[in-house]
């Protein structure tokens, strides 16, 4: 016991500096995925038949294949074609290209929930297609996908722990440098597993508190 | 039926198909100015496309259509700004389920007529009071009763300022009780000049408001008059049994 | 002959300094965790196979003890808990016996002694004659490593570096990668690994150093386990007295 | 054509992880198969305590990325069994799976009509027996859907094993980069025969689906 | 109503609550065998809890029961085996979902009666003959109309060869087109000598088929007799007003 404490005391403050790489990868990446998975989703739905498909090719590629790879490829890879990201970039762009991905699926699928009747009744008052799709197709839908966008929000703050092996000091390159470190890879592991635990417990919450405030009567679904 | 006045609308021989399903087979039509012509036919006839031609939702296939003597089936006619002047209203209301009453009655001002927020919001207001609801101004649609949906429709689409109105079974979704608030609402607007097509089987509204009741089916117009001439003589033997199908329905339902 | 399943299981700890090699002499194998990645100690072929200094070194060691080598490749950082978890009879992965690792597992004596180089790219203009002239540079090592500590202790400890300009990789490739991509300056390693990649990725060597290791190259063995190390030992022993260690260094390109 | 035959090699030489891959893929579904199912039936039809366990067991495991599950299971399990580190890294991801497995499957037995236990009962047979033949079959076909969607995952999660050296895909394919020192074709290659793998899964996935909808 | 045999099913003074509510206050019943008793009464007053009780799905609270001398509600008795002897058929036939028709008949045969697929399999067509279903032994619940279902439902439980058989209102989920079907079905089971217990509003089957009608309501038998009895001369207001009720609703229904 005396000895986990001392444990604990050694590797508490590397493991914080960890969280807050963590944080700020799965935040700078999930707000790039939005930047992504907006745009794409749109053009899934409503872009022409040419966009549709390679929208679609993009997606495949990046849910067809390991996240891990993506990194490697994106970070040891691209050099050899003569581009050069530094590893917080590549971290970056990696995870949120693959969020992208995911998001612009839910997306897509907020979208087609939104109705038809919704288009029809914009078109009837004199709205272009774009507008239509800019201020009432796309507030709904925003909405409706609150809940998947929640998930993906949790599943990223887990996702990151691949950049350790980028050798990007986040939470769980931490735990690995330290477990090597203290010979103790199950304490440490452990102690990492209830970090993980309350951030995306965290996140949960605070999640939940933005669809109760975003709720709107009737549109999206009852929230509690 | 003939006015002095140029008409308003003036449909001449339009087609529509549908894949295999050849909708419109050559319709025409004339509407006067302050005119409320009440289309009726059975189902699948063709009334909500046709609707949707004439607002060019989905352009006929052939066939020319002038609005105000504007041919607006003509080759580079912005459909956008011809749907400005026409007001349409749907059988399922199809209000922005994520803005108010008034949200939705103000998104179209600020966005399409391009209004100030304050004045949107004036207009907006003013045209809730028409329709009598400016107490529910705050409401979500999903928080309003079918007629108070259907009410604040025709505020949404009197807020563009349409030149004529169209009404695509506007009472049909909407329980026996509630049917009443929108007909009082639509008669009003009959009574202060509005141009309106409506397709409807509430024969007492036709009786009362229409100046002309056109019947329809298999895509032609069959029959058209007076309510009187067609409830009372009509020409042709579908359309007396059609009518009197409806009515006994209509008496039935209540 | 009696069944000790409770002692037979390579996962249990070994209770006393006995049984360990007669576990494996029975079993007719030994096995022995390394990490791949290390030319020209350990590397896996194009076909597949492991070979390199340390491999050769083991198998030459297993013919010794009549027993089969089974080859366990895993993560460098990973190696002594798995021996510490008795997941592994030994470790050969160029690893030096430092006082830490030596609380959690025993250590033969060295088979090889050792040098590290600090490596940097073809057009970096530093020059280090020592090794804390590395101060202030950004620096790859590999997790779990000598050096890694080395450079925690004497360059970060010691305020002369800051802790975000050193990089802990979970491969010596990766960081020798990254210092040929530019991504960092420097780069510390062992010696002979270092120059092989230097050679391949276009690096160069700025200094080769006794001062940052720790000693020399040792087989780590479970904690306690005794009459093994004294086998391993013995036969090292006879291996660098008969010249077996050297031949085997030369066929593998080590001087 | 140097380029040409330096791919041959490599693409034959990553080949031979596909194989570990799949191998490592299979065993992490079923033992994630046999935890779900349990903890699903532990959930609706065990007794509290039981609930309780096989919840925070969902809740925690789902809320920890799966490379530290495996991190923390490859050294536990190590403790007690010896293992290769293919059956370490392969338990270990079925474990995860088993949590998100556990969470289809609540689903799926909850979505079979209460009558059908009931209907199972009025003939005489046990809660068990109901269970298992009248239950089960049923809330299998319902699962189907999020179970192919969990299998492309976890094909695809499998890289992660190669954090404790199994020879998979990636391990394989960091292993020539390591040697040639050409990661972008070893990682390219990796990528692509991940791609074929999930393009395939997903193909077989729905053919079993279309194969044994279940009509309600 | 005095016959020297045995009674096949005895059920003295039974209770049963669900939480706060008590759905049955002392019912006793006793059945001779061979005999159709049909069971009516307002919706709520037990009806279905009394039948749950009898093959134990739900077990009374208090009271007692024999079926063929045996007290299957002393301790020590497996429920299991009692359901094996008294066949249950439900208003939504709880066909099993993932198996065919004979597939529904089959499994209580191997998985409980442990016959072997051989048998099973012609023990299961004999009984989809009984009920007229042989060329729809391979189709799934999902491909089957609602008679043809029930009538897969009552060939399942009559495979489990029972002593005595529960009717929950078998037709209630029916059109009335389908409710014949399945009422021949029961009424030639009847004819072959097989005690049942109907829950049933049916009540042309209950006149031909009934040897008793059981008035139940509030947790209690207010009155019971034989159909003759009970339809022309009830001895209670209450069950007069009922069955005339229920009389009315039939044959308006149809
Ligand atoms: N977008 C479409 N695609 C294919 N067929 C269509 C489409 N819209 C309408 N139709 C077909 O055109 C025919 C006429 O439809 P329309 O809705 O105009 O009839 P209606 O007179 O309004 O009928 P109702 O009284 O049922 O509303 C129908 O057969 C319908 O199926
Ligand atoms: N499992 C249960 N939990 C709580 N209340 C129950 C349960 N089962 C039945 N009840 C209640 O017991 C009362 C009697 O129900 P029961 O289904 O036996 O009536 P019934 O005579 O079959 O009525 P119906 O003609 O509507 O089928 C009802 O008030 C019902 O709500
Ligand atoms: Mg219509
Ligand atoms: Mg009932």
């Amino acid at each position: 016991m005396e000895s986990f404490v001392q444990l604990l005391n050694n590797v508490l403050p590397s493991l914080l500096q960890g969280v807050g790489v963590t944080l700020q990868i799965a935040a700078v990446s999930l707000l790039l995925g939005m930047a992504i998975g907006l745009p794409v989703g749109v053009g899934r739905v409503y872009g022409p038949r040419w966009l549709q498909r390679a929208l679609a090719a993009y997606i495949t590629l990046f849910q067809g294949t390991p996240l891990l790879i993506q990194l490697f490829l994106v970070y040891y890879g691209l050099p050899d074609l003569g581009l050069t990201l530094g590893r917080m970039e590549a971290a970056f762009l990696t995870l949120g290209l693959n969020s992208g991905a995911y998001q612009a699926e839910y997306l897509r699928g907020a979208l087609q929930s939104v109705g038809e009747g919704q288009m029809t009744a914009a078109r009837a008052i004199g709205m272009s297609k774009w507008l239509a799709v800019r201020s009432i197709i796309l507030p709904q839908a925003l909405r409706l996908v609150l809940p998947a966008w929640s998930n993906e929000a949790i599943a990223m703050l887990k996702y990151t722990a691949v950049v350790f092996l980028i050798a990007v000091p986040d939470l769980m390159g931490q735990a690995k440098i330290l477990s090597s470190r203290y010979f103790a890879p199950i304490p440490i592991y452990m102690i990492v597993a209830v970090f993980y635990i309350v951030l995306v417990g965290a996140t949960y919450l605070l999640l939940r508190q933005l669809e109760r405030k975003l709720h709107i009567p009737g549109l999206t679904g009852e929230t509690h | 039926m003939s006015t002095a006045t140029a008409p308003i609308l003036r449909i001449e021989n339009i087609y529509k198909s549908f894949g295999e399903t050849h909708v419109l087979t050559g319709i025409s039509l004339t509407v006067q100015p302050q005119e409320v012509v009440v289309l009726v036919g059975p189902s699948g006839s063709g009334k909500s496309t046709l609707l949707r031609c004439i607002n060019l939702l989905s352009p006929p296939d052939s066939g020319r259509i002038w609005l105000e003597e504007q041919e607006i089936t003509a080759p580079g006619v912005n459909p956008d700004k011809v749907r400005q002047r026409i007001g349409m209203v749907f059988q399922d209301f199809n209000l922005f389920n994520h803005l108010t009453a008034l949200g939705n009655v103000m998104i179209g001002l600020t966005k399409v007529r391009k209004m100030s927020k304050k004045e949107a919001h004036d207009l907006a207001m003013f045209e809730l009071e028409r329709v009598g609801l400016v107490d529910r101004a705050h409401h979500y649609p999903a928080q309003l009763s079918g007629g108070q949906k259907q009410r604040v429709a025709i505020a949404r689409a009197l807020g563009m300022d349409p030149h004529m109105m169209l009404f695509d079974e506007p009472t049909s979704a909407l329980d026996p009780e509630l049917t009443g608030e929108v007909l009082e609402v639509m008669q009003q607007l009959a009574r202060e000049g509005m141009t309106m097509i409506v397709v409807s089987h509430e024969m007492g509204f036709a009786r009362q408001v229409a100046s002309r009741v056109v019947f329809m089916e298999g895509g032609v117009v069959v029959e058209e008059g007076t309510p009187t001439q067609m409830f009372e003589q009509p020409v042709h033997e579908r359309t007396r049994v059609f009518l009197r199908k409806i009515a006994d329905m209509d008496s039935g339902g209540r | 002959t009696a069944v000790q399943p409770a002692a037979q299981r390579p996962g249990a700890a070994p209770a006393e300094g006995s049984g360990k090699l007669a576990q494996i002499k029975a079993a007719g194998k030994i096995v022995v965790g390394t990490s791949a990645d290390y030319p020209p100690y350990e590397s896996i072929d194009a076909d597949g196979n492991f070979v390199g200094f340390d491999m050769d070194l083991i198998r030459a060691i297993g013919e010794r003890m009549g027993v089969e080598v089974e080859i366990q490749d895993m993560p460098f950082d990973s190696l002594i808990a798995a021996v510490q978890e008795g997941k592994l009879d030994a470790v050969i992965a160029a690893m030096q016996a430092t006082a830490e690792r030596e609380e959690k597992v025993d250590f033969t004596i060295p088979y090889r002694m050792t040098k590290d180089a600090f490596a940097a790219a073809q057009d970096s203009t530093l020059v280090m004659e020592k090794p804390e002239d590395a101060a202030g540079h950004s620096i790859g090592v590999q997790t779990g490593t000598v050096q890694e500590r080395w450079v925690q202790e004497n360059l970060v400890a010691t305020g002369l570096t800051p802790a975000d300009k050193v990089f802990s990789y979970e491969r010596a490739d990766q960081a020798a990668l990254d210092v040929a991509n530019g991504r960092i300056e420097l780069l510390l390693m062992d010696a002979e690994p270092a120059m092989e990649l230097a050679k391949q990725t276009g690096l160069k060597i700025l200094l080769i150093t006794e001062s940052t290791a720790e000693g020399g190259k040792s087989i780590a063995i479970p904690k306690g386990a005794s009459d093994l190390k004294a086998e391993l030992d013995r036969i090292i022993q006879e291996m660098l007295e008969d010249g077996t260690i050297q031949r085997i260094q030369e066929a593998n390109g080590l001087p | 054509m140097d380029v040409v035959q330096n791919l041959v090699t490599t693409f034959n030489f990553i080949l031979q992880g596909v194989w570990v891959t799949i191998g490592v893929t299979l065993v992490a579904l079923s033992v994630g198969l046999v935890f779900g199912v349990a903890m699903a039936m532990a959930r609706v039809y065990g007794p509290p305590f039981l609930q309780a366990v096989a919840a925070v067991y969902s809740v925690i495991v789902r809320a920890v990325p799966v490379v530290v599950i495996i991190f923390i299971l490859f050294f536990v399990i190590a403790r007690f069994v010896n293992l290769s580190p293919f059956w370490a890294g392969s338990l270990a991801l079925g474990f995860a799976s088993g949590a998100y497995q556990s969470e289809i499957f609540r689903g799926a037995f909850q979505a079979v009509p209460p009558g059908q236990m009931i209907a199972a009962r009025a003939i005489g047979m046990s809660k068990l027996q109901a269970i298992q033949s009248i239950i089960l079959p049923q809330a299998v076909r319902l699962a189907l859907p999020a179970w192919g969607n969990e299998a492309t995952l976890v094909l695809k999660d499998s890289t992660l094993v190669f954090v404790v050296g199994v020879p998979e895909i990636l391990r394989r394919a960091q292993q020539v980069s390591a040697r040639t020192l050409e990661p972008f074709m070893a990682f390219s290659v990796a990528m692509l025969l991940y791609l074929i793998l999930t393009l395939v899964t997903t193909q077989v996935l729905q053919w079993f689906e279309r194969r044994y909808r279940l009509q309600m």
